[in-house]
């Protein structure tokens, strides 16, 4: 009965997408005076042309992949959580908390406590506004959205007054302790004889990232609370039917959602910077939603989307570093990304299918 | 508190929540026609941009309007050609026009004033310049009343007192005339208008330019009362707005009294920032969140469900 | 096309009386690779009623909407009145005379019915003056036509009967002289369809066509002039009602001979299998809607419940069901069950070997998002039997189960893998069945077993729902359809207003008498009125 | 070829980064030399962009902000034949040389030039957010202004809690209007752009308004009392200068060498009366000398005038 093999559906139409958002993307650059074609090798080579740009680039992506399947995993309950940027934040504080309190002896053991305490504060800023969504039916969206000001003004004032050290000038938390620290993609490929940059920023987390992505295929599609969470999110009134409370999916996909956003910080806060900085998620929280909307809530779907950006953020750096073009340049390409390939896909699809379908016509005849 | 500072305190959230109300009401028309725009956020960004710099390479915030109008106007195309003609998300169309204006606002500024992305500031005709509303110093010297009219009702741009003219005015096209009855069916259920033989993505089209003027308003607005455009002033004001509609059940009368309440918040947090009760000092960042905190309280107890246009966020797809 | 009307009708056929009121030439429709209509030709005389019927999926909806502008033709021509007309929209059936009442009405739920009357057919940029004309011209039409309805009252405060007569308002106000209803009678009570009928009839005196969709062949036979049948996207025949018979319409339609009566053995009834005892049920709005209901239903026995929609018969399952609360006693196999809502919910149930099978397909009994596969097991999706181990769920060996219960079932097409979306509403509410009966329980709650679906289909749905009681089990029937409530139970009780009219068994009733319980008219007062008779 | 990171508010703010660019921009036309700068997107970007620049052989490496401290002591380390300067910041390594400023001495300067300014007794403060570098100018300027007027009041407020808090020009005028209603006569932006809608609501409502970091008399003539510069162009110039060879150690910029003080050009000539210009001078003596002590809030986090 489809329109178009499955393929063309995946691959090529995100594909044409993509390549009409850099056509406009180069319009863009080239409308400012500087050569598009420049512009992609520079960005294309420092994204990809050494470990270096790799590290970079799967280091964003692993922020990408937790924000995106936290917004995912909601998305399926048909609940829209804006909110993953302030649970990305308190899950920060939650991963801090950790690290600072014991002189862990090895990251073996810092990790998983550290992601219990980050998961932990993430879900637990989902949960008052998915309380108030299936008790009070308080529209989650603004409430999501209220809690990430809530929540920068939380952290604000924790780091300042609770977290900062004294005498610092920085409102940022102390250093976690050397035996908190993540293994850097060097450190991990070093024992298999692969040299990986030293210094770029991947680290432990992507194979987390990874691990919490087929882990929410299983949820999803494989396990009685992933299918009870799709059915809510198809219909609320056969949710019912069948006997399951509306109320308990609501919180529980928005727990999940929330600790997911919230492990997003042993990547930026335990992986990274090692220390609690204010605004360390800077705008993951957002990306998510474009990752998993783009990704079509899928984790095969959110990895590549994730990668994506990654290469837009790392790419986009270069471009700054190296062509002095604007860095503002790089939100116009992400824009133009999300516009083509999410919501003007359409534009894409509606022709092909046309074509595929004449085609098919043809061979019949 | 005394009344002069009450007075004043009102005065500011009159001011703070003018860009909300056009906001508001640009989101209320655009979804009671069943088109969801969280890119409000971004038309505000746009007009304050264009806005602002016409202004300031004209010299008249009049033309300065018309661009900032102009420029919101073509935000909301984009995002009919996307949600409405191509029938693409609408979210997802809206959070990359949110994107889109970040970005465009400061490479496209920096690009032509050299000032990274600010504009020039504006000064004299280049901005509005606030109407002093006839007798306001005679009738200064009243009690109660004086300072009422001459602080809080007189001495606001043409803009605001355009902005409050807005809502009696969308009430009556939304429920006293054949557009607004249209408009309102399609946000319920566009096949009924469409059977009607009414065409659905004109009247949505019709929304969203509506949409695009009254943002285009909201940004003009921003950028003359800041005198010039800097990164991302909007600062969030998109999303209160669309808080605020949801607040206010999709209504323009209560969208209002939603956004003056917001107005009215930011203006006691702007004023009171730490507060000492006895011994417990509350901290700054508190009653900067304040307005959010109560936002959510006010949801979680006033309001209950609110209930959206029944086909907004969908498109409209009689065949697959 | 002959007309065969009474020579009464000669006189407001204008001169060109000769053409038909619709002639509809090679009109195709594809849906991407479903091809919906294929080269369809019709004409309708004018002044008549015209029948159009076909399985589910033949391509009906789809050719009235083509008519209405609603879809437009891949190719193909319309005449109305013998001219061509180049319907491109909505507008232009109208403006051509058309008029339509689609089975999911295209009304505006918090509207009320004087702003769904006008939309889009207002005079002027102002409200108010098209409104009071409006409201003028609604009562005429009322008065007229036997259509009374609030203009003030919301759409969404109207019962289904009423909404229905709000779409042919609509199309009325519009000065239609061709009125399309499709499957105008699936969700009315026996009495809103008669009604339904007489306004109809009025309508034909008047010089209106009228195209019927329907898959009750009763209706067909008893109101229509002529009759077109259409299978798999093609028009197959066209015949005058007078000249055939529903089981010639029934073997065109479905291409075999099809059984119009139930056939079944007399019942043994054995053990009670639910008692019910003094229930009460109150809704979210605070409505009582049951009040005070006690029977119960035995082993190998079928339970019908008549009644006209919306008096309780709905919140009595979905208390059975369990996901509305209620007070009062109901046993299980002599066990009493919670009824508070606290400590039960469908799931509860079913392990209590409680199946339902729940009025609406679409929005309780299936996902229609989901495949079939994952809507086979849905309510039953904590059964161990479907569970691969302690975390997963067994996919494959659902698929597996899946396919033998569509093959059993005839689901066309028997693809595990299709969502529940793209089957027909016969086939949709086959995999509802095949799930509720193939888990074996006590106590089968049916409502509304055939809505809107195709006579083949009924059969088949019949037969199982049969062939269930056969084995032993208690089956609670709830429909709207006298002819199905006469047909399959084995005992009936009527409800009405939230209480039990009567009890009857079928072979000492009828229609008429079920019809005056229904309506409230107790025990005693249908004796009077048969004493007086 | 020298290099220069700006921090997160971009090289235009008009103050602490377009500073740092001018000093730049001033070498570039006196040298005729060129650099290489970059404006950060993110945190994550400061490592890489040192690390990018020192591995490219760019020599010296300076960088604008506090918050690269972090990521240069580790860089630093790596790269031991590249020089660094950080500003606003110690780094203690070999090859950096950290130029810190007294902001409080500047504060404390324009503090006391506020007092002159009003006529009352109550001056405000707007700043970015509730961040220690931010309250060290509240600090310096409440002191300068209450050696003046000691039983005087100074409003102090911040805009916010998020980075958007530097941005937000309408909310800075917003507390600009409630601080002149509660009696403030003349207002001290340290804010970023939010600082643009503070000088301009200041022009608008007749208060007077203090700039920051750069000078930003011009921006609204007649109504900005003077602005406290933090000469950052002067550090980025001088390592520029120095180029390679440049001098590593801590270097402290106060009144006493130009480091801040107190802008006086045409545009606010007439404000600046002259029983006001000896008091400020006065100050910036005592201060020099050491007679008076100006209390640095980032050294307890406590402030002695409010
Ligand atoms: N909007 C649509 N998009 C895609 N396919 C459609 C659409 N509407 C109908 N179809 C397909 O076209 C065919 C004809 O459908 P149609 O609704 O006309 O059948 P019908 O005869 O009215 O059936 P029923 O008796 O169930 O009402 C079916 O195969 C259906 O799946
Ligand atoms: N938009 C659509 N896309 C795909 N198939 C559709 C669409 N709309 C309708 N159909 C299919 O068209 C057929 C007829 O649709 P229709 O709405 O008449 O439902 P139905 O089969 O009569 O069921 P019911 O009587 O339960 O509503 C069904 O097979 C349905 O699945
Ligand atoms: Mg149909
Ligand atoms: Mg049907």
């Amino acid at each position: 009965m489809s329109k178009m093999p499955k393929w063309a559906d995946a691959v090529l139409i995100p594909l044409i997408s993509i390549l009409i958002a850099f056509f406009f993307s180069g319009v863009v650059i080239w409308a400012i005076g500087k050569d598009p074609f420049v512009a992609i090798k520079t960005m294309v080579q420092g994204a990809f042309g050494s470990t270096q740009g790799v590290g970079y680039t799967l280091y964003y992506a692993t922020n990408f992949i937790f924000t995106g399947l936290a917004v995912a995993v909601a998305y399926h309950a048909r609940l829209f959580n804006i909110g993953g940027e302030g649970q990305a934040t308190l899950g920060g504080l939650g991963v801090t908390l950790v690290c600072l309190a014991v002189p862990w002896p090895h990251w073996a053991l810092a990790l998983p406590a550290a992601m219990i305490g980050g998961a932990l504060f993430g879900a637990a800023w989902a949960f008052i506004p998915a309380w108030l969504q299936a008790k009070r039916g308080s529209h989650i969206v603004i409430t999501t959205i209220m809690f990430n000001y809530i929540g920068a003004a939380l952290l604000g004032y924790v780091l300042l007054n609770v977290l900062k050290v004294p005498g610092s000038m920085l409102t940022e938390s102390a250093r976690f302790p050397a035996g908190a620290h993540l293994p850097t993609f060097h450190e991990m490929l070093a024992p298999f004889g692969i040299n990986f940059n030293k210094n770029a920023p991947a680290n432990m987390s992507f194979l987390v990232a990874i691990l919490a992505s087929v882990a929410f295929y299983f949820l999803i599609w494989r396990t009685r609370l992933g299918y009870e969470i799709r059915a809510y999110g198809q219909s609320e009134t056969a949710a019912k039917y069948a006997g399951i409370n509306p109320a308990r999916i609501v919180i529980i996909a928005m727990l999940i959602s929330g600790a997911l956003a919230g492990l997003m910080a042993i990547n930026n806060v335990m992986g990274e910077a090692e220390r609690l900085i204010d605004n360390a998620v800077e705008g993951a929280g957002f990306i998510g939603i474009a990752v998993a909307l783009m990704g079509r809530n899928h984790p095969i779907g959110i990895f590549l989307a994730s990668i994506l950006f990654g290469f837009l953020y790392q790419g986009g750096a270069e471009l700054a570093f190296w062509e002095s073009i604007p860095r503002e340049l790089v939100v116009v390409i992400q824009a133009l990304v999300i516009m083509f390939t999410g919501a003007l896909d359409n534009m894409v699809r509606v022709p092909l299918e046309k074509l595929f379908l004449a085609f098919s016509k043809k061979k019949e005849a | 508190m005394d009344y002069l500072t009450i007075i004043q305190i009102l005065d500011s959230s009159v001011r703070l929540a003018t860009p909300l109300l056009l906001t508001c009401l640009a989101g209320l028309f655009s979804e009671r026609a069943g088109v969801v725009d969280i890119g409000l956020e971004g038309k505000l960004l746009a007009a304050a941009f264009l806005s602002s710099a016409a202004a300031a390479v004209t010299g008249s915030i009049w033309i300065g309007l018309l661009a900032g109008i102009a420029g919101s106007l073509a935000f909301s195309m984009i995002h009919g050609l996307a949600s409405i003609t191509f029938k693409g998300d609408q979210l997802i169309s809206g959070v990359a026009l949110n994107f889109l204006a970040a970005g465009l606002t400061v490479v496209v500024g920096q690009s032509w004033f050299q000032l990274g992305g600010r504009t020039p500031s504006l000064n004299g005709a280049e901005r509005f310049s606030p109407w002093t509303l006839p007798f306001s110093e005679a009738l200064a010297k009243i009690p109660v009343i004086g300072p009422a009219y001459d602080e809080l009702i007189s001495g606001h741009t043409a803009l605001t007192y355009l902005a409050l003219l807005s809502v009696p005015l969308s009430w009556w096209v939304l429920y006293r005339s054949r557009f607004g009855l249209r408009l309102r069916a399609v946000g319920e259920n566009p096949s009924a208008v469409d059977t009607a033989g009414i065409s659905v993505v004109r009247l949505r089209y019709a929304a969203l330019v509506i949409a695009g003027v009254l943002c285009g308003l909201a940004g003009t607005y921003l950028a003359s009362l800041a005198a010039g455009f800097v990164k991302d002033m909007s600062a969030g004001r998109g999303y209160i707005a669309l808080a605020a509609l949801i607040f206010a059940k999709w209504r323009p009368w209560y969208a209002l009294w939603a956004t003056l309440l917001f107005g009215l918040l930011e203006a006691i947090g702007n004023r009171y920032q730490s507060i000492a009760l006895g011994d417990i000092v509350i901290p700054v960042q508190f009653m900067q969140a304040l307005p959010y905190i109560l936002t959510v309280i006010i949801l979680a107890g006033f309001v209950g469900k609110a209930i959206p246009p029944r086909a907004s966020g969908q498109s409209y797809v009689k065949e697959r | 096309m002959s007309v065969q009307n009474e020579a009464g009708r000669q006189e407001t056929v204008a001169p060109t009386a000769s053409a038909p009121a619709i002639e509809l030439r090679g009109i195709s429709k594809a849906f991407g690779p479903v091809q919906a209509n294929k080269d369809i030709a019709i004409s309708v005389a004018k002044g008549s009623i015209h029948g159009i019927i076909g399985e589910n999926g033949a391509g009906k909806s789809t050719l009235m909407s083509i008519l209405y502008g609603f879809y437009k033709a891949d190719s193909g021509q319309i005449l109305i009145n013998g001219k061509e007309v180049h319907i491109t929209d909505s507008q232009a059936a109208i403006a051509a005379g058309i008029g339509m009442v689609f089975q999911h009405f295209k009304l505006v739920e918090n509207f009320t019915v004087l702003e769904n009357v006008i939309l889009g057919a207002e005079d002027g940029g102002l409200l108010k003056p098209s409104l009071a004309k409006a409201r003028k011209l609604l009562e005429q039409l009322s008065d007229e036509y036997e259509l009374s309805v609030d203009p003030d009252a919301l759409i969404e405060d109207l019962s289904v009967g009423h909404q229905q007569r709000v779409e042919i308002l609509k199309a009325l106000y519009r000065q239609a002289d061709i009125l399309i209803l499709d499957e105008p009678t699936g969700v009315l009570t026996p009495a809103e369809a008669d009604h339904l009928f007489r306004i109809l009839e009025g309508l034909k005196e008047q010089g209106k066509t009228i195209i019927l969709i329907t898959h009750k062949l009763r209706e067909i036979m008893e109101i229509t002039d002529t009759v077109s049948v259409m299978r798999r996207g093609e028009m197959t025949a066209t015949v005058k009602t007078a000249e055939t018979s529903p089981e010639e319409l029934a073997e065109l339609m479905v291409g075999r001979k099809v059984l119009l009566r139930v056939d079944k053995k007399p019942a043994t009834p054995g053990k009670p299998v639910v008692q019910i005892e003094n229930l009460r049920v109150v809704d979210e709005q605070k409505v009582e809607r049951v009040k005070g209901v006690s029977f119960e239903v035995r082993e190998g026995e079928i339970l019908g419940i008549a009644g006209v929609a919306g008096n309780g018969q709905t919140e009595l399952l979905e208390v059975l069901g369990g996901y509305m609360s209620g007070t009062g006693k109901i046993l299980i196999n002599g066990q009493e069950i919670d009824l508070s809502g606290k400590h039960s919910n469908g799931q509860t149930r079913r392990a209590r070997g409680i199946s339902h099978v729940p009025e609406d397909r679409h929005d309780e009994g299936l996902i229609l998002e989901f495949q079939a596969w994952e809507n086979m097991v849905f309510g039953y999706h904590h059964a161990p039997e479907y569970q691969k181990n302690a975390l997963l769920m067994d996919n494959a060996g659902i698929k597996a189960m899946t396919q033998k219960s569509m093959d059993k079932f005839d689901v066309r097409p028997p693809n595990p893998k299709l969502e529940a979306k793209s089957f027909s509403g016969g086939n949709q509410q086959k995999i509802v069945l095949a799930r509720e009966i193939e888990r074996n329980p006590d106590l089968l709650l049916v409502g509304q077993p055939t809505r809107g679906v195709d006579i083949g289909a009924i059969e088949f749905i019949h037969q199982q729902i049969v062939a269930l009681r056969d084995q032993g089990k208690a089956i609670l029937l709830v429909s709207v359809e006298l002819d199905e409530i006469l047909s399959l139970s084995d005992r009936i009780i009527v409800m009405f207003d939230g209480q039990i009219m009567g009890e009857r068994r079928p072979a000492e009733t009828n229609e008429g008498e079920l019809g005056l319980l229904m309506a409230g008219i107790t025990d005693e007062k249908t004796e009077e009125a048969g004493a007086q008779k | 070829e020298p290099a220069i990171i700006f921090d997160l508010g971009g090289k235009f703010d008009k103050s602490f980064n377009e500073s740092s660019y001018n000093g730049a921009e001033r070498w570039k036309a006196e040298t005729g030399g060129t650099y290489r700068d970059v404006e950060l997107q993110s945190d994550a970007q400061r490592e890489q962009a040192l690390r990018r620049f020192a591995e490219n052989g760019f020599n010296p490496i300076v960088m604008a902000g506090f918050s690269f401290a972090t990521a240069l002591e580790t860089v630093a380390a790596d790269f031991p034949d590249t020089k660094f300067t950080i500003i606003d910041m110690v780094v203690d390594a070999p090859n950096v040389r950290s130029v810190v400023f007294n902001e409080h001495e500047g504060s404390y300067v324009v503090g006391v030039a506020a007092a002159y300014a009003a006529k009352g007794d109550t001056v405000s403060f707007v700043g970015g957010m509730d961040i220690p570098l931010i309250s060290k100018f509240a600090c310096g300027y409440a002191q300068g202004f209450k050696s003046v007027k000691p039983e005087g009041k100074v409003i102090v407020n911040m805009t916010g809690t998020t980075p958007a808090a530097w941005n937000d020009p309408v909310k800075g005028g917003e507390l600009t209007r409630a601080q002149k209603a509660a009696g403030s006569e003349v207002v001290f932006a340290a804010a970023g752009g939010t600082g643009l809608g503070v000088l301009q609501t200041a022009a608008d409502e007749g208060m007077l308004a203090i700039g920051v970091d750069s000078n930003q008399n011009y921006l609204q003539p007649g109504h900005v009392l003077t602005s406290m510069v933090k000469r950052v162009d002067n550090a980025v110039y001088d390592a520029f200068m120095q180029g390679e060879d440049l001098e590593p150690g801590i270097f402290v910029m106060g009144l006493a060498n130009d480091g801040v003080g107190a802008a006086i050009d045409e545009y606010n000539e007439a404000l600046i009366t002259p029983e006001m210009k000896a008091a400020m001078d006065d100050a910036t003596a005592k201060i020099i000398s050491g007679e008076v002590v100006v209390h640095d809030y980032m050294t307890d986090e406590t402030c002695p005038a409010y």
